[in-house]
């Protein structure tokens, strides 16, 4: 199972939305994270995910069957690690159910999930030389690395 | 495992960010049991300078489960310190 | 403009999420509906989609404007017309934000006003021979063409 | 256009079933004016027998806006009939 959820390729969107669609299952739902240019007042270079991997895939896991459980659908997401460009597609989650509200309700939900729950880190390196890891808890959503002008707060 | 086996070693990830405050991926850590999650981090703290810098109550999570500090540890356990997740 | 929402060609999911996503606009929330094997208690085999063109293309365009309007995203839709068989994609919506709460609401938004304002029909064909039109307004959901069995509402 | 125009043809067409049930896709009205979208409606179903099975108050667009039924038409207008939308 390791594997399963976290990547170092780049995702396959087509390939994940043919994995929960079925004659039966007319509705999907689909959410793509990708790379944003600007993060904390800074122009975004490129990023590098990392993450805690056998714990990320065992959570992932389980967001999934929640998800299937609670709206009798099925999911599949994949979150990318390794080094990013702009644009690039972070995250992609994938839900099918017969009708659309359940559809929508289960890909919210993952994607709500992953991101409160699943042990990923993303360390950003911007345009003007600085890195910092990027943490929604900290003032102004990142710690600066060391040696970087303006880390202050590492 | 003797009777006289009270000793417990786990050993602590230090994931991230965190790997770059304390210095290294990770450590392990032997205790005179029981001991708890806590205790581990006490001795991180003495350890590592860099731990200083650790949140008072980092997330913490035993053998790929959220733990809180009081959870008793055993022996073989994997203890990760993981900072606030930014996945997405 | 005409034909730029709905097409006789298979929807290229891919490409309809690159209209969208843009270096700042890092959250996309996609739907897709495919083509079900049942429907009315009978299987499915075919289908055909019909449309008033020119008034679908001009509904289309005000749905997309007043999602971008309303959210302050990107949206791009397209509906399938023509012969489509089971699985297929018959409609596709990708609206892409900065964050994913507009991405989700302006998905959602779009398709359900398509669903209820785009005039475009379908016709099922069943592998019982049957003939139907859909229409959600008819008791069981279908008006059963003449000359098929059970053809008692048409 | 003349000081003796006084009559008004319509395009109306007819959309998915329709078609079906009156047995064609579009026929032309003319009607002494002022006309109304419900005047039209009474042209098409004294010409077209199928026309019985349109429900009393079928959803109209006139000029491929939707409009009720007491509008006024005029010259050159296209006025569709369409059943239920059906799509997505």
């Amino acid at each position: 199972m390791t594997s399963h959820f976290l990547t170092e390729r780049p995702i396959d969107v087509e390939r994940l939305i043919e994995r929960v669609v079925s004659d039966a299952r007319g509705g999907v739902a689909v959410f793509l994270g990708t790379v944003r240019n600007h993060h904390a007042g800074r122009e975004v270079e490129r990023l590098e995910y990392s993450a805690y991997s056998p714990m990320a895939e065992a959570e992932c896991a389980r967001i999934a069957a929640e998800a299937e459980r609670t709206w009798g659908c099925a999911v599949a997401l994949e979150h990318r690690v390794g080094a990013l460009g702009i644009g690039d597609v972070s995250v992609a989650v994938a839900a099918a159910a017969p009708h659309r509200d359940e559809a929508f309700a289960a890909c919210r939900y993952v994607i709500d999930e992953m991101k409160r729950r699943v042990p990923v880190w993303k360390r950003e390196y911007y345009t003007d030389g600085t890195v910092a890891w990027v943490d929604p808890t900290a003032p102004g959503g990142v710690h600066l690395s060391e040696g970087t002008p303006d880390a202050v707060d590492f | 495992m003797t009777d006289t086996a009270v000793d417990v070693t786990v050993t602590v990830q230090f994931l991230a960010r965190y790997a770059e405050l304390i210095g290294t991926d990770s450590t392990q850590v032997t205790l005179r049991a029981p001991a708890t999650v806590s205790d581990v981090l006490g001795a991180v703290r003495s350890r590592f300078p860099g731990a200083r810098r650790l949140p008072d109550r980092p997330l913490c999570a035993l053998n790929l489960g959220q733990v809180d500090l009081g959870t008793e540890v055993a022996e073989g356990d994997e203890l990760a310190l993981l900072p606030p997740v930014a996945g997405g």
